[in-house]
């Protein structure tokens, strides 16, 4: 019986994140337009954009290889499992226990990797441009995300989410410089990652900026739909994985009466909407970083990561 | 497998190349040579894998060769049992490669005779038990490397790399001789056995790691000793670089072990911060070079400098936990070095086999002439994907399962008490985690530039795929790099009784877990599952592509790119591999290679092309070897006037030489 | 081994390997044609060999007066007939070509052959020599030849090489004498005047009641004088000219038996000084002599254009090597130095062999005019390629066994004395393996006509450091070890 | 040993290295030639001396091989080399006179020193004449590396081969003796022969040592 239980509230959070993603998306565009004093699209504009996306027919570069058209679905199967073991309305879920912190983002590099090499295929400049600036802003974050990791793993003792969660709700976590280091440090990578505007600007498809746009340049129908579904995915699972590690309330333990879970996921959808506010307003508040000045503004969350782990192992031994 | 066994195995490969120099020149030589080869280490992977799985004791063997009062000692333990499974894999899967590779050697006469020999070395090495066959058959593997090395003699840059190798090679043999020395001590007990039964004082000790460290650093390519290989690897036929790169090196790391955690007591944790330091340096510094070169074999090679670093930064923090008796986790950071040592041997391999088929296939290595090959040649791309998604340490395959383990141990250090390690080992855990994604960028380079794309010579338009023995090679190592990663528990499980050896404790049994995932600490209960994340994937994947091909459009129309409105563009217009990398060299390599870029831009009006150059200098060659060379060429110099002296000027010498020694006499007594 | 015809003329082994080379000698110096000569020349040196091997028969001569056999020069004595025997093959084809190009006029190869089997006589008399005295006449006379042989050709480089050895060699020579008189003054109130007081077996036992300051003096006149001969770093001088200049086949003996006789006369006098207690230790003077020759001929070997006097400086650097061993002392590095003797002269003289051909090929003894030998002539690259990688100490070659052997003891004792033999060792392995790769590899320079070369006696020179690589016999090993001991 | 015996030879080996000194002092080639006659002389005395007191007879052929081949054929042949091949008769030294005087007493002191204190046990004539002996070996030496011409050179070669053969007498009952100054003396032969057979001269223009060296540079 626990067993059905435990599958049923699995799938649970499977379809629970790939219906919110676009949700979250049109939210962030809503505020942000509201904040420049713009009517902006409906909430539910990205469902319609999916939808449309998807009756589209696929146009097809002539020198288009088998990767290109296999890419999108392994791009968006690896984000949907990665957003599916964070833990968003409930902890220690049934599959959280195939992969912890380190192999979450191990996947994302997956990601990531998949979409540089799609840019490549094509063989024109754009496609070179945003795979070799994705890997740039890569190569400094992923580092970024590991040193946060460890500082992680070393409050918590391991770098299993769920133990991580279930740490930080018991009392003895005390307040730890280290642990405000690895929050900013944790802002700064999501924002790189997802392509937000310090970084890369979503919005606009100018040549000489776009990083992100500039992988999917070639991509329409179907495919496009996929990959835009991943995009906002990958934006869902920063939110709830900062959620869950920072503002753990709220986060139902294993088996829990039914009110418990309503509760929870009231309690996911309000942090993933401040969440999203937050992110909007950010955006509007700061302009886009030359490219060669993400570096060092990437290199700042490298190094508060690196700074919070030296802490940890100095204060360990005090 | 008794060690006699594994003689014959070695003997079957001499024979092999006494065919190889018998015949050369006729055509029925290589597959002779090649089939010798493949059956020899077959049957000895077979036999070391039995040594290991199964309970098969300790056994020796002794050949009245060698040392007249010692004779020749051979001994198969765990350790060794497994750096023969790593040796023999590699040498079956180039063997097999080779079968169909071989056929285009220009210079079979130069390849058959030293390939089999090369072979028969690397085993030797690892199963020799004293040190005089030790570096016997060390110093066999160089030579034949070496003559390999040199198959391609015409062109001049190869022999000039056989030369820097052969130097570096038997500076390294020095070094490990005087190790050697040290442990045999005074009375000249040159077997293993004695060695391990008289331990030496802490300053021999020190003594013996440093030089064990520069003789098997040299030749697994630890930093300042690495300038040999990606010199020598690239010039080498692609099934020799592969053994080279993915198995040769490896055998250095066996014998930085067997010096190391075998023959000397427990270390002393000021070690471990060395060993720490090089590894963490040399996996940042191989993958920058790395990235930084557009010739695809000496960008593997190069590449091979990073994974050295990650095996012996795992070797570095198992001595720093066995200086604290913390054994468990030295026992994880061994099984994490050994687990790379075997992923680095597959997908190293694995890339050598591709650009071997690249290079069959166009004639090329530089990649700024290759292109759009994914088109003509759909299944090297494909194994060269999957190599490349290994090594980049992406979750499903066996490059993360290493480099997990690797970070899981260095979590474990916190409670390690010397300041010198708590300030280290988060540095070099963050060059650990730099050095990952750098790879990563370095694989999509070299996957999107060469395979990608659109071709950019006509050679690279034109190539047609490789022989099945090749493709075969190639999916047979694609399928073990994939079986690594999704089923890790079969392999630490393996690993135990090597770990438990060495330091006499194992990590907790994997196979016992629930669901086939990996808890290397009971405690710390982080997990990954390495198949339920490949089933997941492959799942959610073919759900997506079901839905949509269910309910969405299945339209598909074939168009010209749209490159944003712009007309057709050339291939020139393409990135290429140094482009790829600017903005990498932008952030690292200013500070490291001291990149500099000059633009020459002509005047508006002059129709010829504006021009980039990009020079970069490497470092560690101008400020180590360079000098080193210098000072020898200027005392050779200098003692060169003595050549040319009067005779009258060396009677002077004979005469100062006697009236010395007389005064000396007459002073002294 | 008595059934041998040699009993049916009266001699014993031992006076058999004098007397059939003074007989060739003599006979050479009479036979006109080249053709019969040569031939003859094999002849007498086979028949020496076998005279040779007779003396391995466990039942020694005892010691004479004047001539004996042990341990130390038996092997010495077969080493050096053999290298005279494979030697003299080679020169058999190498003269053919020389008188083919006429660089050689035929009324001089009576004189050769003779020369050669006089050359003979004097080193085995020398090793054999129970007299000190006896020993210094030979070497002189051995000297004497060689300075002859290398004047041979008569360009002005070889008169002035000739000149200079002459010059060289005589005051050596006469510094040995000196030492070998300062010997008999020592033995003088112990063992009375007359022969007896320089026999060296007599010598040897009452050596112990000898004045310890005057062997001191005596043994530094000796090592200088033999040094000379054995061409150690400040008195080399001679050896690279004489090599370059003369005819091939005697560089060959030169660098292969000439400097080991020289160096076993220096051994003798070194287990005499070791017999004494009270005698300074005559260690720390060869340890230096050596290491100066070797870092000295390692740092030489990078500036030679020619390939025959590159060899020359490799043959000092060895020297170098060997004598620091002797300097070490204690049983394993004195085994080391007798082994890499013995493998030096194989190998330096199958070097010799496989330079002589190539030089006769290309016509040239210019490094930077031959390249791609292993094109070419692969038979004779090879050949090379495997010599200069056995002189270079790489394994399975014997010289890696005494290498390691000297390595690895005087590290564990001296620490510090192992970073100059380092040093040596690999400069002058990279200098070797760089001129290596120009003249066996690479695109193929100068005439490639095929070339009509003995390859017996270089192959069968590596196959015997080859094996010794691997196997030594026991028998071998034992008289080593024996000797071992009792060089201190 | 009475004193009488002991005081000659005594005054034959100091006059030996008395006459070596005199040859350092020479500046031309033909004086040079008879103060090495000179030298070969009283050698022979010093051995014919020698060979009355230790009543060992084949000392006197020593002496005799000294006076004929040494005191005589050899300074003609060279005299008439010399005046054949026309070689320039100047003695060109590398360090000045003065200086190599100083050299060779400096020399004398060392070897005294030496040889005295060494051979505490042998009997006293034969300490006496090893040390003279080593002198006179050693101002040879010097002769040899102080003169540029090749003649001058051969002469010191001489020289020190003359001391050798006074050690060789001096060491009593020393056998071979004999046999040492014939190889000697072939040795010397040779040397003559040598320069006038190779014709050193018409190799090269003057025997002048420093003359060879400029064929040095043909050979890297």
């Amino acid at each position: 019986m626990a067993l059905i239980h435990d599958l049923v509230v699995q799938g649970g959070q499977l379809l629970l994140v790939l219906l919110m993603a676009p949700l979250l998306t049109g939210f962030v565009r809503k505020v942000k337009a509201r904040l420049l004093r713009r009517r902006g699209a409906p909430i539910i504009q990205p469902y319609r954009d999916l939808a449309r996306l998807l009756q589209k027919d696929v146009v097809l570069a002539d020198n288009a290889s088998w990767l290109f058209r296999v890419a999108p679905y392994l791009i968006f199967a690896a984000t949907w499992v990665a957003a599916a073991l964070v833990p968003t309305f409930a902890t220690s879920l049934m599959f959280n226990w195939t992969a912890d912190l380190i192999a979450i983002a191990a996947l994302l590099g997956s990601v990531r990797f998949f979409l540089a090499l799609a840019g490549l295929d094509i063989g024109t400049s754009f496609g070179g441009i945003g795979s070799s600036r994705e890997m740039m802003i890569a190569s400094l974050a992923e580092p970024a995300i590991l040193m946060i990791v460890f500082t992680l793993a070393l409050v918590a003792k391991s770098t299993q989410l769920s133990t991580i969660s279930d740490f930080m709700l018991s009392s003895h976590v005390g307040v730890r410089i280290s642990l405000g280091l690895v929050l900013v440090g944790l802002i700064i990578v999501a924002i790189a990652e997802n392509a937000r505007v310090p970084v890369d600007n979503p919005a606009t498809h100018l040549e000489l900026t776009m990083v992100h746009e500039a992988m999917v340049l070639e991509y329409s129908g179907r495919h496009l739909a996929v990959i835009e579904l991943a995009a906002s995915l990958k934006l869902l699972l920063y939110i709830s994985l900062i959620a869950c590690i920072f503002t753990p309330w709220g986060l139902v333990r294993a088996d829990a009466g039914l009110a418990a879970y309503v509760l929870g996921s009231a309690a996911w959808v309000a942090k993933l909407a401040i969440g999203g506010a937050l992110l909007a307003l950010f955006e509007t508040v700061i302009a886009k970083m030359r490219v060669f000045r993400v570096p060092t503004f990437l290199g700042a969350a490298l190094m508060l990561g690196l700074l919070g782990t030296l802490l940890l192992f100095v204060s360990r031994s005090l | 497998m008794s060690a006699a066994f594994a003689l014959w195995c070695v003997g079957l490969l001499l024979v092999a190349a006494a065919i190889g120099t018998a015949i050369p020149r006729r055509h029925v030589a290589t597959p002779i040579v090649y089939g010798a080869s493949l059956v020899a280490s077959v049957v000895a992977l077979a036999g070391a894998l039995a040594a290991l799985i199964g309970p098969a004791p300790v056994s020796t063997a002794t050949l009245p060769l060698g040392l007249p009062w010692l004779g020749a000692h051979f001994r198969i333990d765990a350790l060794a049992a497994f750096f023969l499974i790593v040796v023999n894999l590699g040498s079956a899967a180039a063997s097999l490669y080779a079968l169909g590779y071989g056929r285009h050697e220009p210079a079979p006469h130069r390849v058959l005779p030293f390939y089999p020999v090369f072979v028969a070395g690397m085993n030797l090495v690892v199963l020799a038990d004293d040190a005089f066959t030790f570096l016997l058959s060390w110093e066999f593997m160089s030579l034949s490397s070496w003559a390999l090395v040199m198959a391609h003699h015409r062109l001049r840059e190869n022999v000039r790399a056989a030369y820097v190798y052969l130097v570096m090679a038997s500076f390294g043999t020095l070094c490990l001789l005087l190790a050697f020395a040290l442990l045999a001590g005074v009375d000249g007990a040159y077997g293993f056995e004695a060695m391990r039964v008289r331990d030496a004082g802490p300053v021999t000790a020190a003594l013996v790691l440093t030089f064990a460290l520069l003789g098997a650093g040299s030749k697994a390519g630890l930093v300042p000793l690495h300038v040999w290989l990606p010199l020598a690897h690239p010039a080498a036929p692609s099934h020799v670089s592969a053994l080279m790169s993915g198995v040769m090196t490896k055998v250095a790391v066996y014998g930085f072990i067997r010096i190391v955690l075998d023959l000397l007591g427990p270390p002393e944790w000021g070690w471990s911060m060395v060993v720490l330091a090089l590894g963490g340096i040399t996996s940042v510094l191989g993958v920058l070079y790395a990235l930084m070169q557009h010739d695809l074999k000496r960008l593997l090679a190069y590449h091979t400098v990073e994974n050295i670093g990650i095996i012996f930064i795992g070797l570095g923090l198992a001595m720093a936990f066995q200086a604290y008796q913390v054994s468990w986790a030295a026992a994880l950071a061994l099984t994490a070095a050994l687990f790379h040592v075997l992923n680095h041997s597959l997908f190293k391999s694995l890339l050598f086999f591709g650009s071997g088929a690249v290079l069959t296939a166009t004639g090329e290595r530089d990649m700024e002439h290759l292109g759009g090959l994914i088109h003509r040649m759909p299944l090297t791309a494909f194994t060269f994907l999957v190599g490349c998604v290994a090594i980049s340490a992406l979750p499903p395959l066996n490059g993360f399962v290493s480099e997990w383990l690797t970070f899981q141990a260095i979590l474990q250090s916190p409670d390690l008490p010397p300041w010198g390690l708590k300030v280290l080992i988060p540095a070099v855990g963050a060059m650990l985690a730099l050095s990952a994604a750098l790879a990563a960028a370095c694989f999509v380079k070299a996957f999107g530039i060469t395979f990608l794309g659109r071709p950019r010579s006509p050679a690279a338009a034109n190539a047609r795929e490789v022989d099945r023995f090749s493709l075969a090679t190639m999916f047979a190592f694609s399928g073990l790099c994939l079986l690594a990663g999704v089923l890790p528990g079969l392999v630490i499980d393996a690993l135990a009784p090597v770990v438990g050896g060495l330091l006499g404790d194992r990590m907790p049994v994997q196979l016992d877990v629930p669901w086939l995932s990996i808890v290397p600490i009971a405690e710390a209960r982080s997990s990954y599952n390495g198949l339920l994340i490949f089933v997941f994937i492959t799942a959610s994947a073919s759900l997506a592509v079901y839905v949509i091909h269910r309910f969405a459009s299945r339209v598909l129309r074939r168009a010209p790119p749209w490159d944003c409105g712009f007309p057709d563009p050339r291939p020139i217009t393409q990135y290429t591999a140094g482009s790829f990398a600017q903005p990498i060299r932008r952030v690292f390599g200013t500070s490291v290679f001291l990149a500099r870029e000059r633009v020459d831009m002509p005047p508006p009006g002059d129709r010829r092309p504006a021009r980039l150059t990009v020079e970069l200098r490497d470092l560690v060659w101008d400020m180590l070897y360079v000098p080193v060379a210098g000072a020898v060429d200027a005392t050779a110099g200098r003692l060169n006037i003595l050549q040319f002296q009067s005779i009258r000027r060396y009677l002077s010498l004979v005469v100062a030489a006697l009236v010395a020694l007389l005064l000396v006499l007459a002073i002294w007594l | 081994m008595s059934a041998f015809p040699l009993d049916l003329l009266g001699l014993d082994a031992l006076n058999a390997i004098l007397v059939i080379p003074a007989a060739a000698a003599a006979v050479l110096a009479l036979v006109p044609g080249y053709r019969l000569g040569a031939r003859l020349n094999v002849l007498a040196a086979l028949l020496t060999l076998a005279a040779s091997l007779l003396l391995l028969s466990p039942d020694r001569p005892e010691p004479g007066r004047y001539l004996f056999v042990d341990d130390l020069n038996v092997v010495f004595i077969i080493l050096t007939t053999f290298i005279g025997f494979t030697t003299s093959v080679f020169s058999a084809t190498y003269i053919a070509h020389e008188l083919k190009i006429g660089r050689l006029t035929p009324q001089y190869l009576r004189f050769y052959h003779a020369m050669y089997q006089v050359l003979m006589f004097s080193m085995n008399l020398a090793l054999a020599a129970n007299n000190i005295g006896l020993m210094w006449v030979a070497i002189e006379l051995a000297t004497l030849t060689t300075i002859l042989m290398v004047g041979i050709y008569r360009t002005h480089e070889a008169v002035e090489a000739a000149w200079k050895y002459f010059i060289l060699a005589s005051v050596g020579i006469a510094l040995a004498l000196f030492g070998t008189i300062l010997i008999y003054l020592a033995a003088q109130p112990a063992m009375g005047g007359g022969v007896d007081a320089m026999v060296w077996t007599l010598l040897i036992d009452q050596v112990a009641r000898f004045d310890p300051a005057l062997l001191n003096t005596a043994f530094i006149f000796l090592l200088l004088g033999y040094g000379t001969k054995v061409g150690l770093a400040p008195l080399h001088a001679w050896l690279p000219d004489a090599h370059a200049e003369g005819p091939t086949p005697i560089s060959a003996v030169l660098s292969g038996l000439l400097l080991n006789v020289a160096l076993y006369a220096v051994l003798r006098f070194k287990m005499l000084l070791a017999a004494n207690a009270g005698a300074l230790a005559p260690g720390p003077l060869m340890v230096t002599m050596g290491l100066v020759s070797l870092l000295f001929a390692a740092f030489m070997l990078y500036r030679r254009r020619d390939i025959k006097r590159m060899f020359a400086y490799s043959s000092i650097e060895h020297m170098g090597i060997i004598t620091f061993a002797f300097g070490m002392g204690g049983p394993l590095a004195n085994f080391a130095g007798l082994l890499h003797m013995t493998m030096h002269s194989l190998t330096k003289s199958a070097i010799f062999y496989s330079v002589g051909h190539i030089a006769q090929i290309k016509g040239t003894q210019k490094i930077a005019d031959i390249r791609g030998l292993t094109e070419t002539h692969p038979v004779l690259g090879w050949g090379l390629v495997l010599a200069v990688f056995a002189i270079a100490g790489m394994p399975p070659f014997g010289i890696f066994m005494s290498e390691f052997l000297i390595v690895s003891s005087t590290f564990a004792r001296e620490p510090l004395l192992v970073i100059p033999l380092l040093v040596g060792l690999l400069v002058a392995f990279g200098a070797l393996l760089l001129r290596l790769g120009n003249v066996a590899f690479g695109e193929p320079l100068g005439s490639t006509k095929p070339a009509e070369a003995s390859y017996v006696p270089l192959y069968a020179h590596l196959a015997l450091v080859l094996g010794a690589g691997l196997y030594l016999p026991p028998m071998l090993v034992s008289w080593f070890q024996h000797v071992a001991g009792l060089l201190g | 040993m009475d004193g009488l015996d002991f005081d000659v030879a005594h005054l034959f080996a100091g006059g030996l290295v008395l006459v070596s000194f005199m040859m350092l002092y020479q500046d031309r080639l033909y004086a040079l030639l008879n103060i090495f006659a000179l030298h070969a002389i009283v050698l022979a005395f010093s051995v014919g001396w020698q060979a009355y007191i230790q009543d060992a007879p084949q000392l006197y052929i020593t002496a005799a091989i000294a006076i004929v081949f040494k005191g005589i054929i050899i300074p003609v042949a060279l005299h008439r080399i010399i005046q054949r091949l026309g070689i320039h008769r100047e003695i060109e030294t590398v360090i000045g006179i003065g200086p190599t005087m100083v050299l060779g007493i400096g020399f004398v002191a060392l070897s005294l020193a030496v040889m005295l204190r060494v051979t505490a046990e042998a009997d006293r004539l034969a300490r006496e004449d090893v040390a003279l002996a080593l002198s006179v070996v050693l101002l040879g030496l010097l002769m040899m590396v102080t003169r540029r011409n090749a003649v001058s050179q051969v002469v010191g070669f001489m020289s020190t081969e003359n001391g050798l053969i006074l050690a060789a007498t001096g060491a009593k009952g020393m056998p071979f003796v004999v046999e040492m100054s014939v190889a000697f003396s072939v040795l010397v032969a040779f040397v003559v022969i040598g320069v006038f057979l190779f014709r050193i001269r018409e190799r090269f223009d003057t025997v002048d040592a420093q003359a060879l060296d400029r064929f040095r540079r043909t050979r890297e």
